[in-house]
């Protein structure tokens, strides 16, 4: 097994809450707490979970947008948490981000030419400014937009077209990662369709990793090779794909999958698992397994026992007691 | 490999060059009638201060003339002051100072106000609570006490009209911009150019100074409105421009003892001026906060 | 809630702090020369001397901000230039007449303008709602002093309704006095203030809860009465609170102009008289009094949404 | 047995910069008892301001109904004057929106919110009796300890729990429609679970009649006995969800239908099927079938004239619908 990627080494993230006298600390938001990953180069992994669960946080993590409280980020096996500066600046071409809504991730008062055109000149690529600029309508035409859209602005295009202005601005480095925060939850079903093909082409092309992170489990199966779900801010299970469809083992990942409305009248469909209750506020999460108070499985122990991320085999693992 | 079938059909594009928030929000002050005509009453105005200052218009403010508190005429449409000097061309010079004190305590008050915000909005932490407790300060101090003080220590005079009001109204815009700062500092435009390696000089002036400056235009344009009503009290209490000079203020401030003598001209000139300037600046200002409002895109 | 109230009286102290700071560089260091201005041009050099002895001036600059310090601690201001009278004295005197012009005539409009908003925003985009809005616009864009003037020349002088200027003490003679200032108070700040929490009630009715409210069958009244308006309070109460430290300030022209010997009256003269001390004490309580003005608004504002919690 | 809802060729325009458009033209539908009636189709297509004009709720100006007859169990709502709407609004036809974070008075408690609906529609009970049926609703609706968390403000529950109140209050006067306009979109996929499940429990009990409006393909499917497709403001095609999601006739529903990733079908990561172009701005409208741009099977006739519904297994406005395997 070659290097991974990336990967993450029991990385936590606990934002704090100001308050009381001279706003100190009282309290922190457990965003992500202890998870470990690793993606191989040219593997799609899913990131599923629902709101609140630290997806989106953890993949901003990853590629040092929010800097890390514990836990180690491994690029290629070098250990970047700690890099600054120019190196960091250097590292930023390797791994770009897309994110979800495509009405605020682009400057609304630069034309497209210039979005995709600024990676280019912070990292002194093409030799001069004709040459980056046919670079950028080489973009362009990639993600499949027309050429003349250069010196158009945002506001004049569709949702589904921002977004592929997004992922061209992130090509322009030539990255070999990419995370996907959530890019088509915005859109509309047909364009949603569209921009996931794009994606997939794209890997196809250029050999890309994409961390996909989304709250949409069918998404989220269609594009990824290996899936992790998240809850309040743990890895609850990770398998491949297929496997975690067919074979799901964590009481989550059971109630998550069949929660899921199927576009399909009569015919075969999983029995529907309804959890009752809220997901619980991650500023004082439950003790023990933080889902036992709304696992249908759940027993005294785990409500005292945190239980670890156990493997079963086929690359397999999930955080329960009772698998 | 283009992905060709799944090239968009864009439709109404008609020419090439993209239509920018400022071209669209020209487009949509343009079909604003009312701010339209007040901004070419502005127009008019600048043009009787530069033609004052050139001394083409109203020449004569400070000719004393024969008969004092002469009425109105057909050579003098307002009448004459205690000196017989014309009371309208005195209004027309007024119309230069009261511009000038817009102008000038706006250069003042926007580089501070815009330059604190953006730090104390960006950086937050330690930088962002001197920022706060120093503009709470300043703040809390009523803006006629501290005009008085630096009126003491420079002395009687528009410059120090000028500098007064400058240095003390910059408050506001501070807040409004530390605010936007905060607020754009988290979207995702902003965070994608990090992603892309921007550093912060880059982030704060190409990025987020850019899409909040449609808030310094209209606070430049409110700030004319309060600087040219500032400028009457200031003269009221003595300390606004040199007595001789023919400031609105200082009219209106003779008129208090005019009037009693039945001399209404000299405070009338002087308040519709103001009134019509005012007026068309609130009017040209509500046009131009609803034109830029990037809520309100090409409605 | 107490804890609350004690921690932000806490952040106070810096600020006022600040303000003792700010007031004295203002006036001792950057103020110009007090005793040129005290003296006028034509004191020969040796009775500026024992003047700035006298006046404490020649003491190192960091002695005289402590000794200011502690006058704006003890509330003893020591001695007006002017008038040597005792300054703590002189606002006490003055606090009476001020509050009893501006407290009245500050209600009146706030809820004048309140009253006016709702109805506009409730015939909005009638010819109510333009007629109004320019009859306040139109209000907005003539100087205080004009309407003073103006006030003065046909209600007192020509008409005769309200006398001209003075003031009487007395408990119950001291209103005809007043009457006239304050209804120059209102007719000034009314036109503001309308435009302000008309702006502010508009911002809500176009939120989501109103069009939940309309579909359970409520009336636009009842809509516009009960769920917009308690919404809208906050800006205003907001907007109200920032007015308040003008109450003894804001009356500065009124007071002048009718003779009323209030805090803004007092100030007026130290002016002209360049009477430093004067102006200096009225700085202080002017920005305690905004400082709290600004908890007062968070308190109310605390009262009417329950969102600002007291963490 | 006749309708509770029936809206016949209903159009509504709005007024813009550019000119008047009709959000929604020419649409028609009914609604029978105890029967769900899906509306469904992208941004933009009309579906919400369908749901409006039923209400009575659209902002006028812009808006306006241009003509149609909305028939609420025989009665022309169009006709009925302001205050005989109200009574009806809120009483015979309830209303459900999209953001429950929004939709409720932060400034007022849930229970003030609930009994205001009550008290509106039910003169004759009581100030107690009113906070009574407020507990009952809030116990109807699942609400942990009702009597304590009546008094709480919106900001203090969750986005599930707010939309749970919202049902309360739109099912407080037991109406004969319930009108859910996205219910469940900004919720989480296991708590949209439980909405749609409370939702239809509660339509089974109190038998009323719903419309339930959506871009999800999957909770039309799972929820709705009849579905109504629209693009840019007409209906393309009706029928039950059977025959919908079965055997889909028009273009744009078959695209739909592709454009959603199935996991069961083993398909994973290959191309979806897609439909090409964005949808038509209502500015300029292509003369003939609106979908001409974006249809892969149009024929000549499409660029002409626009196609009504017509009755083939069920309504369609196609000329070249999708051949059945």
């Amino acid at each position: 097994m070659s290097t991974p990627f990336i990967e993450v080494k029991n990385l936590s993230k606990h934002f704090p809450i100001k308050g009381g006298f001279f706003s100190r600390q009282i309290a922190s938001v457990k965003a992500v707490s202890d998870v470990s990953l690793k993606i191989q180069k040219g593997e799609t992994l899913g990131l599923v979970g629902e709101s609140g669960c630290g997806k989106s946080t953890l993949g901003r993590c990853i590629i040092r947008l929010i800097d890390v409280s514990a836990g180690q980020i491994l690029l290629e096996g070098k250990d970047i948490t700690q890099t600054k500066g120019e190196e960091l600046r250097a590292l930023r071409r390797k791994m770009q981000i897309i994110f979800q809504d495509p009405y605020s991730s682009l400057n609304p008062r630069m034309t497209v030419g210039k979005i995709i055109e600024e990676p280019l000149i912070i990292h002194k690529i093409g030799n001069s400014a004709n040459d980056r600029r046919n670079r950028v309508k080489e973009l362009i035409e990639t993600v499949g937009l027309r050429k003349e859209s250069i010196d158009r602005y945002p506001h004049e295009f569709s949702g589904g077209q921002r977004q592929r202005i997004g992922i061209a601005r992130s090509l322009a480095v030539e990255p070999e990662l990419i995370v996907c925060d959530e890019p088509v939850s915005a859109l509309d079903v047909s364009i949603q369709a569209q921009v996931i093909n794009l994606l997939m082409d794209l890997q196809q092309k250029l050999g890309l990793t994409y961390l996909f992170i989304a709250h949409d489990l069918k998404v989220v199966e269609h594009i990824s090779n290996r899936v992790a779900v998240m809850y309040l801010g743990k890895v609850v299970e990770l398998a491949d794909a297929d496997e975690l469809y067919k074979n799901p083992r964590h009481p989550y990942t059971q109630a998550l999958l069949s929660a899921i409305p199927v576009p399909k009248v009569g015919g075969h469909k999983m029995k529907r698992i309804i959890l009752q209750g809220d997901v619980p506020s991650p500023v004082n999460p439950p003790s023990g397994c933080y889902f036992n108070p709304r696992c249908p499985i759940m027993s005294d122990e785990c409500k005292t026992t945190d239980p670890i991320l156990k493997n079963l085999g086929s690359n397999h693992e999930a955080r329960c007691l009772k698998v | 490999m283009s992905t060709g079938t799944t090239a968009t059909v864009e439709q109404n594009q008609v020419s090439s060059a993209g239509v920018s928030l400022w071209s669209d929000a020209y487009r949509r002050f343009k079909k604003n009638k009312l701010g339209v005509v007040c901004f070419f009453i502005i127009c008019g105005y600048v043009a009787i201060a530069l033609l004052t200052w050139l001394g083409l218009l109203g020449a004569d403010f400070s000719v004393n003339g024969p008969d004092s508190y002469a009425a109105p005429s057909s050579s003098h449409w307002f009448g004459t002051d205690i000196f017989g000097r014309d009371v309208f061309a005195r209004g027309l010079h007024g119309t230069r100072i009261a511009l000038s004190i817009g102008l000038a305590t706006s250069f003042i008050a926007i580089p501070i106000g815009v330059t604190l915000g953006a730090i104390a909005g960006y950086f937050g932490g330690l930088v962002d609570d001197f920022i706060v407790w120093f503009y709470n300060v300043v703040e809390s101090i009523p803006d006629i006490l501290k005009i008085i003080a630096l009126g003491y220590a420079m002395g009687r005079g528009i410059s120090t009209v000028y500098i007064s009001i400058g240095l003390t109204t910059w408050v506001s815009l501070c807040k409004l911009i530390r605010t936007e700062f905060m607020k754009h500092k988290r979207r995702d435009y902003v965070q994608s150019a990090m992603a892309i390696g921007a550093s912060h000089k880059r982030r704060m002036f190409l990025h987020i100074l850019p899409n909040v400056f449609h808030i310094i235009l209209v606070n430049l344009s409110v700030r004319f409105i309060t600087a040219i009503k500032m400028e009457v009290v200031l003269s009221y209490l003595g300390l606004g421009v040199e007595p001789g000079q023919p400031s609105w203020g200082i009219m209106i401030d003779d008129a208090k003892l005019e009037m009693a003598r039945g001399v209404w001209w000299g405070l009338t000139c002087a308040s519709i001026f103001m009134f019509f300037l005012i007026l068309a600046f609130t009017l040209f200002n509500d046009a131009l906060r609803e034109a830029l409002d990037p809520k309100l895109r090409n409605k | 809630m107490l804890a609350y109230v004690a921690r932000r009286l806490l952040y106070l102290i810096p600020v006022i702090f600040g303000v003792t700071i700010l007031t004295f560089v203002l006036f001792n260091v950057v103020g110009g020369d007090p005793v040129y201005q005290k003296m006028g041009k034509h004191g020969s050099e040796a009775e500026i001397k024992i003047l700035r002895h006298e006046l404490g001036l020649d003491r190192p600059l960091p002695e005289q901000y402590l000794f200011y310090l502690k006058q704006c601690v003890t509330f003893n201001f020591g001695r007006s230039w002017a008038t040597n009278q005792n300054i703590t004295d002189m606002l006490t005197a003055g606090i009476g007449p001020s509050m009893s012009l501006s407290i009245p005539a500050f209600f009146i409009t706030i809820v004048l303008s309140i009253l006016l908003s709702i109805l506009i925003v409730f015939f909005r985009n009638g010819l109510m709602d333009k007629l109004l809005q320019v009859f306040c616009i139109a209000g907005t864009c003539i100087s205080v002093l004009v309407y003073v003037i103006l006030g003065q020349y046909f209600f007192a002088y020509k008409w005769g309704m309200f006398p001209i200027s003075g003031y009487d003490s007395g408990w119950d003679s001291r209103w005809q006095f007043l009457a006239l200032p304050m209804i120059i108070w209102v007719a000034v700040s009314i036109g503001y203030e309308v435009l302000l929490y008309r702006s502010a009630i508009l911002e809500e009715v176009f939120q989501d809860y109103v069009r939940t409210a309309r579909a359970k069958g409520l009336t636009e009244k009842v809509v516009l009465l009960k769920h917009v308006l308690k919404n809208s309070l906050t800006p205003i109460i907001t907007s109200i609170m920032m007015e308040v430290p003008l109450l003894i300030t804001g009356a500065l022209v009124l007071e002048a102009f009718f003779g009323i010997p209030g805090l803004g009256g007092m100030i007026y003269q130290a002016v002209a008289n360049s009477d430093f001390p004067v102006i200096k004490a009225m700085t202080f309580i002017g920005s305690v009094l905004f400082v709290l003005a600004n908890l007062a608004s968070d308190l109310l504002v605390s009262l009417v949404d329950p969102r600002v919690e007291f963490n | 047995m006749s309708s509770v809802v029936e809206v016949k060729n209903l159009v509504t325009s709005f007024k813009t910069q550019e000119g008047t458009f009709n959000a929604v033209d020419n649409v028609s539908f009914k609604v029978d008892a105890g029967k769900t009636l899906g509306i469904v189709g992208e941004s933009g297509c009309g579906k919400s301001v369908t749901s409006l004009s039923i209400m009575g709720l659209i902002p006028m100006p812009p808006g306006k109904i241009e003509s149609g007859e909305i028939l609420f169990k025989g009665q022309n709502l169009l006709k009925l004057s302001q205050n005989e709407m109200r009574k009806i609004r809120g009483n015979k036809i309830g209303m459900i929106f999209q953001e429950p974070m929004t939709s409720l008075n932060p400034v007022f408690t849930i229970g003030n919110q609930i009994e205001e609906a009550i008290k509106l529609h039910q003169k004759e009970l009581s100030s107690k009796q009113v906070r009574e049926k407020a507990i009952d609703m809030l116990k109807l609706v699942g609400i942990p300890s009702p009597e304590k968390r009546i008094d709480d403000y919106p900001h203090q529950l969750s986005g599930g729990m707010r939309q749970r109140v919202m049902i309360a209050i739109a099912l407080s006067c037991s109406p004969d429609l319930l009108i859910a306009d996205e219910p469940t979109t900004a919720l989480d996929v296991t708590i949209q679970a439980q909405i749609l499940d409370l939702i239809k429990k509660l339509q089974r009990e109190l038998n009323t009649a719903m419309i339930l409006i959506t871009h999800d393909l999957g909770v039309v499917a799972e929820t709705c006995d009849d579905v109504a497709v629209m693009y840019a403001g007409k209906i393309v095609e009706y029928g039950t969800a059977d025959q919908i999601f079965n055997r889909p006739l028009h273009p744009y529903t078959k695209g739909l239908l592709n454009s959603v990733p199935h996991f069961e079908t083993g398909k994973r990561k290959t191309r979806l099927e897609t439909i090409p172009g964005i949808v038509p701005s209502l500015a300029n409208l292509p003369q003939g079938c609106r979908f001409f741009d974006r249809c892969t099977q149009s024929i000549e006739q499409c660029k002409v004239r626009q196609p009504e519904l017509e009755k083939l297994e069920h309504n369609v406005a196609c000329y070249n619908p999708v051949k059945q395997k």
